[in-house]
């Protein structure tokens, strides 16, 4: 069953027995297709207790809670190495720096988890999301230059024309610089890179190469 | 952008509730204003009001909207395809009859169309003496829509022309009224201007004033015979009416009407021009007439266009009409769907999901007994790249734009809801009727 | 037209080629099924998503064995432009355009009113099919460019609504359902006998087209997102009205059994790559 | 240079962040054991295999649909005609020599009308409802000057003569004289007293489906094609209509035998460093180049030979931006561009 092919609009099972994953949609009970491609059954894991149950206080009951129903999926993996995603809250992205401003850094958004984008997608840095520590002593200037490469983190949808992104953790930031003389340059602190051949140091906010 | 100009910032809380009540079953929709669903809003008619033309009209409706129809008719030469010539030296002897233009074809080309011939094989009503063809071509008439805020290139405009042109067109018998005589024929340019900005969809606005004006819309009479340069009458007086009338007030214009082709019986009841009606679904009820906040929660729209055709014309084809029939005999001329604009509505967010609601994205647990709600139950940290917004099941109240499009049977029963005995259509052409032609 | 971006040719008027003696008339023939379509997605690799579809030439006196050539491409979902409003959902635009050879009488490069009458017929086509808060932010572009003439505005429309329906699936747009385009049309051969309907109707086959109506279905939904009658029905009777309607969807699901068809081999063969 | 050291980065994102490096990284493969390809799978030198097929629009008196590699073209040449009173400052031509005199009449009357349209959405970044882009418009202009200085047309075909009038106008015994080879239309032109009623005027129309780089040369094959296709009706000047009317039957219906069989073939270079002093550093000449390489390559040479007849005629040549190719990098392009010809002629016959 795991290779059939789907067609948009073609029914994959009633909506009881399975739970709509991305590719499929839920029409008076029944989940269809909604994408050419290959349809996939996950079934759910095994549910660790979730944390601290948090005190419910509203009013419905809690109902039990049934054993989880498998999710259905239909992947393009199969279709066109091109597969268009969109930056969801909470992606980590690759982005290039496209314009500074005292208040903002500009980039465009490449590469969304591990699929490279067709189309660019803007995002905006504010100072307040470049780092966890000292938010209000932050120099966008000192943490960006134009055509740096930065991996960061979607943090809203932002307005319309921007997603909003962060690098506040240490694992985000600028992962490939250039420098004015334009050499590819290497990091040596959290908030520098060096150019191999003038020496000089540049300042960024940089990740923590992993 | 959808074809109704302005966005309508409507709440999803707001228009769940007004797509609630309008498809309610057991006391039929509760429209906003109070209207039964067949009820149309007043509105004040004129016609006559601009004297530099031909016909003109002005309707304002109650929400304030308005429109103004000027008529203009000009004497243009008919071109003559060449090989024309060689037929008629040769003498046309049994030239397979040319395929009727199809009056669809819009972009008709001026010069020879070298496959089809243009001419028209007006054979039924055709006087029987001038064995040539009657050659109308729907480019006699040329219609333009003018609405402030739009750009007459924009494709909401270009989708209201074609459509207003096309229930003028969509028979051929309006061409045929502009028939002078092989050599000539009259132009008509109808310009249609929106004064008010476009606050409900405009269609049925447009095309009830461009109603009033065909009626109202008269021709110098021809005093010339048969092929000659056209002479007319100067006197204004005796000008003859586009759509000849019946009653005695102009009785003397409509029986001096010159030759026309389509000169069905003087006294029977004329045709008249197009109208073309906005019909909008929600749930299973059907409602006319709709204001910019019913139209903004439409499962389905479809604009209707009707004419009425003089009812002695016989069919030639079909079981006749029953005699004992009302006097009006409705012709479908053309339908086209309109693309609501709820489907650019934003969704509302279910209390399943909604984390303000303590739904939670990541509750394991499905909510209550809900059809099948069940909340994607990734775990909540890092989302996997691809969820969507979780896919649930329509809830009740929850607004969400419509998805797919209309059933066939409802589509069906709008337009029988149009065309039936007594229906709509009737409705507004016995009110159209009121109104006094100067 | 002086489109100082374009070369014009020469200031004087010139004349498509008048010919001396009228072109004999089509073959009228009968056949109560939709012509043969030839689909195939995936033509424009730099486009999200495309797809080409031509109709078989039933006219044998055209030349060419096709009549209708039709090609689409999507670009999507992109960014909008800065000006744009905020949009919760994809902002779908189309754009219908023939190429200057596609018909007898040469067209100019810039869109006519009946291309984007066509646009806006494609546009309500589509949008009941796709799934727009999916793309919450986005674009996506819709070009179908006609490159030989179908000889009438409805064939044009259902092929455009089959090729564009392709090429969004192609580009992994998510729809509720594939939309097929029909055209089903009232045709009387002269006024002795009773009208007949007749399915994807070639307009040089027929003597007189008395009405003809053009359908995008939603198979399995079995929903219509966009129809569009034109013509005179003989009396007001719903009757051949509902005749000629049920006749374009059977049309509909036709071209549809083609998309199917061409989606599955499209997968066969991206499963056969990667 | 040290590349950063400890990312690694899958080759995709790599092409996407920097394609500049990435392009390098191919072209100089850091163990010699593999052999330095391009980006998409090709030697430098080697082009992509052009598919040429022709007469396949119904409305267009020729047309060919041109595919080389991802970039396809599709063309239609329609002819319309245009009165002789209709040509401001109009001159009659010397009947004696027809051609070689002083007037180009294809030039000066505007017989020849190329347009390139690239807005059809062939490429993310060509849509259409705008203005033609400034690609579009060199296009244009390039293929036009081409069309004109390879005197490719021979405009003696496109005159048109009265009928021969008097006598009754039998059209059998005119047809079989119709298809003898290339004299016909002096039959009418009968000893020079006929003046040139009208022209006919080729609408070349170069439409873009899918755009993968090198537009030129496979628009130019397009126009080649789409040009030796075509197949104008016999058209003649009716007196007593004042107009110009064209046989129906087919078989009449003459070709427009072309001069030679030009072909133009592009490449680009490629140098380490992105802004390359003259000299220092390596350069990579690649030909044929895709829509990737055509963003990383500032400096383009276009040669365009024809090998009809033996010896190798050079037509055009043009280089523009950067400093790297010499004298003798052009010889190796002519030589290029010769393997290019065998390539198209085989491809179009």
């Amino acid at each position: 069953m795991a290779q059939t092919i789907a067609i948009p609009g073609q029914l994959l099972g009633p909506s009881s027995k399975y739970v709509a994953g991305p590719g499929t949609h839920i029409h008076e009970a029944n989940l269809y297709s909604s994408v050419l491609g290959t349809v996939t059954i996950a079934q759910p894991e095994k549910k660790i207790a979730p944390g601290p149950a948090k005190r419910l206080t509203k009013i419905a009951g809690l109902p039990s809670s049934s054993a989880q129903l498998p999710t259905i999926s239909v992947s393009r993996t199969g279709i066109s190495e091109k597969r268009e995603v969109l930056p969801e809250v909470g992606n980590v992205v690759l982005c290039r720096v496209t314009r500074i401003q005292p208040r903002q850094a500009t980039v465009a958004i490449l590469v969304v988890g591990d699929t490279v984008l067709e189309a660019e997608w803007q995002g905006v840095i504010r100072p307040q999301d470049v780092r966890a520590t000292e938010k209000d002593k932050v120099k966008i200037y000192e943490s960006f230059r134009p055509g740096d490469i930065v991996r960061a983190q979607v943090i809203s949808l932002g307005d319309q024309a921007s997603y909003y992104l962060a690098t506040a953790s240490n694992d985000l930031g600028v992962i490939m610089a250039t420098s004015e003389a334009g050499n590819v340059m290497y990091p040596v602190s959290w908030k520098e890179y060096r150019d191999p051949e003038t020496g000089l140091n540049e300042n960024r906010k940089v990740a923590k190469p992993f | 952008m959808s074809s109704t100009s302005q966005h309508l910032l409507l709440s999803p809380a707001e228009l769940a509730y007004l797509h609630g009540s309008l498809s309610l079953i057991t006391p039929g929709p509760i429209r906003p204003d109070g209207r039964s669903p067949t009820q149309f809003r007043p509105l004040t008619a004129e016609t006559g009001i601009l004297p530099g033309t031909n016909g003109s009209a002005r309707i304002c409706f109650a929400d304030g909207t308005e429109a103004v129809v000027g008529v203009k008719a000009e004497v243009e030469k008919t071109p003559v395809p060449p090989y024309e010539f060689v037929a008629s030296t040769e003498g046309r002897k049994g030239h397979s009859s040319a395929p009727k233009k199809s009056s669809r074809k819009s972009k008709k080309t001026t010069t020879e169309d070298e496959e089809i011939s243009m001419d028209v094989d007006e054979d039924d009503e055709e006087a029987a003496g001038v064995n040539e063809k009657a050659r109308v071509s729907p480019d006699w008439v040329e219609l333009s829509v003018e609405i402030p805020g739009l750009r007459d290139d924009d494709s909401g405009t270009v989708f209201l022309t074609s459509m207003l042109t096309e229930a003028l067109l969509a028979d051929g018998e309006f061409v045929k009224k502009l028939w002078i005589n092989r050599r000539f024929h009259w132009k008509l340019y109808l310009d249609i201007i929106l004064i008010s900005p476009p606050l409900s969809y405009p269609l049925p606005l447009l095309s009830l004033t461009t109603h009033l004006a065909l009626l109202a819309t008269r021709l110098p009479r021809l005093k010339s015979e048969a092929d000659e340069d056209p002479m007319f009458d100067d006197d204004w007086a005796a000008a003859t009416f586009l759509y000849p009338r019946q009653d005695t007030t102009s009785a003397k214009a409509s029986n001096k009407s010159p030759k026309q082709p389509s000169a069905a019986a003087a006294a029977a009841p004329a045709s008249r021009p197009p109208i073309t009606l906005l019909v909008m679904a929600v749930g299973d009820n059907i409602i006319f007439d709709p204001s910019k906040e019913e139209l903004a929660v439409a499962d389905s729209a479809v604009a209707v266009s009707v004419a009425e055709g003089p009812s002695s014309e016989t069919e030639p084809e079909s079981e006749s009409i029953p005699a004992t029939s009302t006097k009006r005999n409705l012709h479908l001329l053309s339908v086209r769907t309109i693309d609501p604009p709820s489907r650019l509505t934003p969704p509302g967010v279910p209390n399943s999901v909604n984390a303000a609601a303590w739904g939670t994205m990541t509750a394991a647990t499905p909510t209550t007994t809900t059809a099948a709600t069940a909340p994607a139950n990734e775990s909540g940290a890092a989302k996997h790249p691809d969820a969507r917004v979780t896919e649930t099941e329509d809830v009740v109240g929850v607004w969400k734009a419509p998805r797919g499009g209309a059933k066939f049977g409802m589509l069906g029963a709008m337009v029988a809801k149009v065309l039936e005995r007594g229906g709509v259509a009737e409705e507004v052409l016995d009110g159209l009727e009121g109104v006094d032609l100067t | 037209m002086a489109d100082r971006r374009r070369i014009n040719g020469p200031v004087g008027a010139t004349t498509p080629p008048i010919f001396d003696k009228p072109a004999g008339p089509a073959a009228a023939k009968t056949r109560d099924a939709i012509r043969k379509i030839f689909l195939k997605t995936g033509i424009t690799p730099s486009a999200s998503g495309s797809a080409y579809l031509e109709l078989e030439n039933p006219n044998p006196q055209r030349p060419g064995n096709t009549s209708l050539k039709l090609s689409c491409t999507v670009h999507g979902p992109r960014s909008l432009p800065r000006s744009a409003p905020f949009s919760p959902h994809i902002i779908l635009t189309t754009h219908v355009k023939y190429a200057p050879f596609a018909t007898r009488q040469r067209r100019g490069y810039l869109r006519d009113s009946s291309e984007r009458d066509l646009g806006v017929h494609l546009e309500t086509a589509l949008r009941g099919a796709i799934i727009a808060d999916r793309w919450p932010k986005s674009g996506v572009d819709i070009i179908s460019q006609k490159d030989d003439e179908g000889w009438d505005m409805m064939n044009v429309l259902s092929g455009c609504i089959t090729v564009a329906s392709a090429a969004i699936a192609d580009a992994g747009i998510d729809c509720v359902d594939t939309v097929a385009g029909g055209v089903a049309a009232l045709v009387c051969k002269d006024d002795k006998t009773a009208p007949t309907i007749v399915m994807d109707p070639v307009v040089a086959e027929h003597d007189s087209i008395l009405a003809a109506c053009c359908v995008a279905y939603l198979p399995t939904r079995d929903e219509i997102t966009n129809m569009w009658f034109k013509g005179r029905l003989p009396g007001a009777d719903m009757m051949v009205y509902d005749k000629l309607m049920e006749k374009s969807l059977v049309a509909c699901r036709c071209a549809n059994r083609v998309i199917v068809q061409e989606l599955n081999e499209t997968v066969k063969k991206g499963q056969g790559i990667s | 240079m040290t590349t950063p050291k400890s990312l690694t980065l899958s080759s995709t994102t790599f092409a996407k962040l920097s394609p500049h490096p990435y392009l390098l990284a191919n072209l100089q493969p850091a163990d010699p054991s593999t052999t330095p390809t391009r980006t998409n799978g090709r030697q430098p030198a080697q082009t992509r295999t052009p598919y040429i097929n022709t007469s396949s629009l119904s409305h267009a008196h020729g047309s060919a649909v041109v595919r080389n590699g991802d970039t396809t073209v599709i063309c239609g040449v329609r002819g319309e005609t245009i009165l002789t009173s209709a040509i401001p400052n109009y001159r009659a031509p010397s009947p004696a020599d027809g051609s070689g005199s002083s007037l180009d009449e294809a030039r000066d009357y505007d017989l020849l009308v190329p347009n390139i349209e690239l807005a059809t959405g062939c490429a993310p970044n060509f849509l259409p409802g705008v203005p033609p882009t400034t690609l579009a418009q060199t296009l244009s202009t390039r293929v036009y000057s081409l069309l004109h200085s390879s005197k490719l047309v021979d405009v003696s075909r496109l005159r048109i003569y009265p009928e021969e009038v008097g006598g009754e106008k039998n059209k059998e015994d005119n047809d079989e004289k119709m298809n003898e080879a290339d004299e016909e239309v002096d039959e009418y032109a009968v000893a020079g007293d006929k003046a040139v009623k009208a022209y006919w005027v080729l609408y070349i129309d170069v439409l873009f489906i899918s755009f993968d780089g090198n537009p030129f040369d496979t628009a130019w094959a397009a126009t080649l094609a789409a040009l030796r296709d075509t197949k104008l009706p016999l058209a003649y000047w009716d007196a007593d209509r004042e107009m110009v009317l064209c046989k129906r039957s087919q078989q009449n219906a003459t070709p427009l035998n072309l001069r030679g069989l030009p072909v133009a073939c592009t490449a680009s270079v490629f140098t380490a460093k992105e802004k390359q002093k003259k000299g220092s550093g390596s350069y990579w000449v690649l030909v044929d180049p895709d829509r990737l390489e055509e963003g990383l390559c500032d400096e383009t040479v276009t040669v365009v030979v024809d090998k009809l007849g033996g010896s190798t005629k050079i037509l055009g040549i043009s280089k523009h931006g950067g400093t790297v190719v010499g004298p003798e990098l052009m010889k190796k392009m002519v030589a290029t561009a010769e393997s290019r010809w065998d390539q198209i002629h085989a491809a179009i016959e």
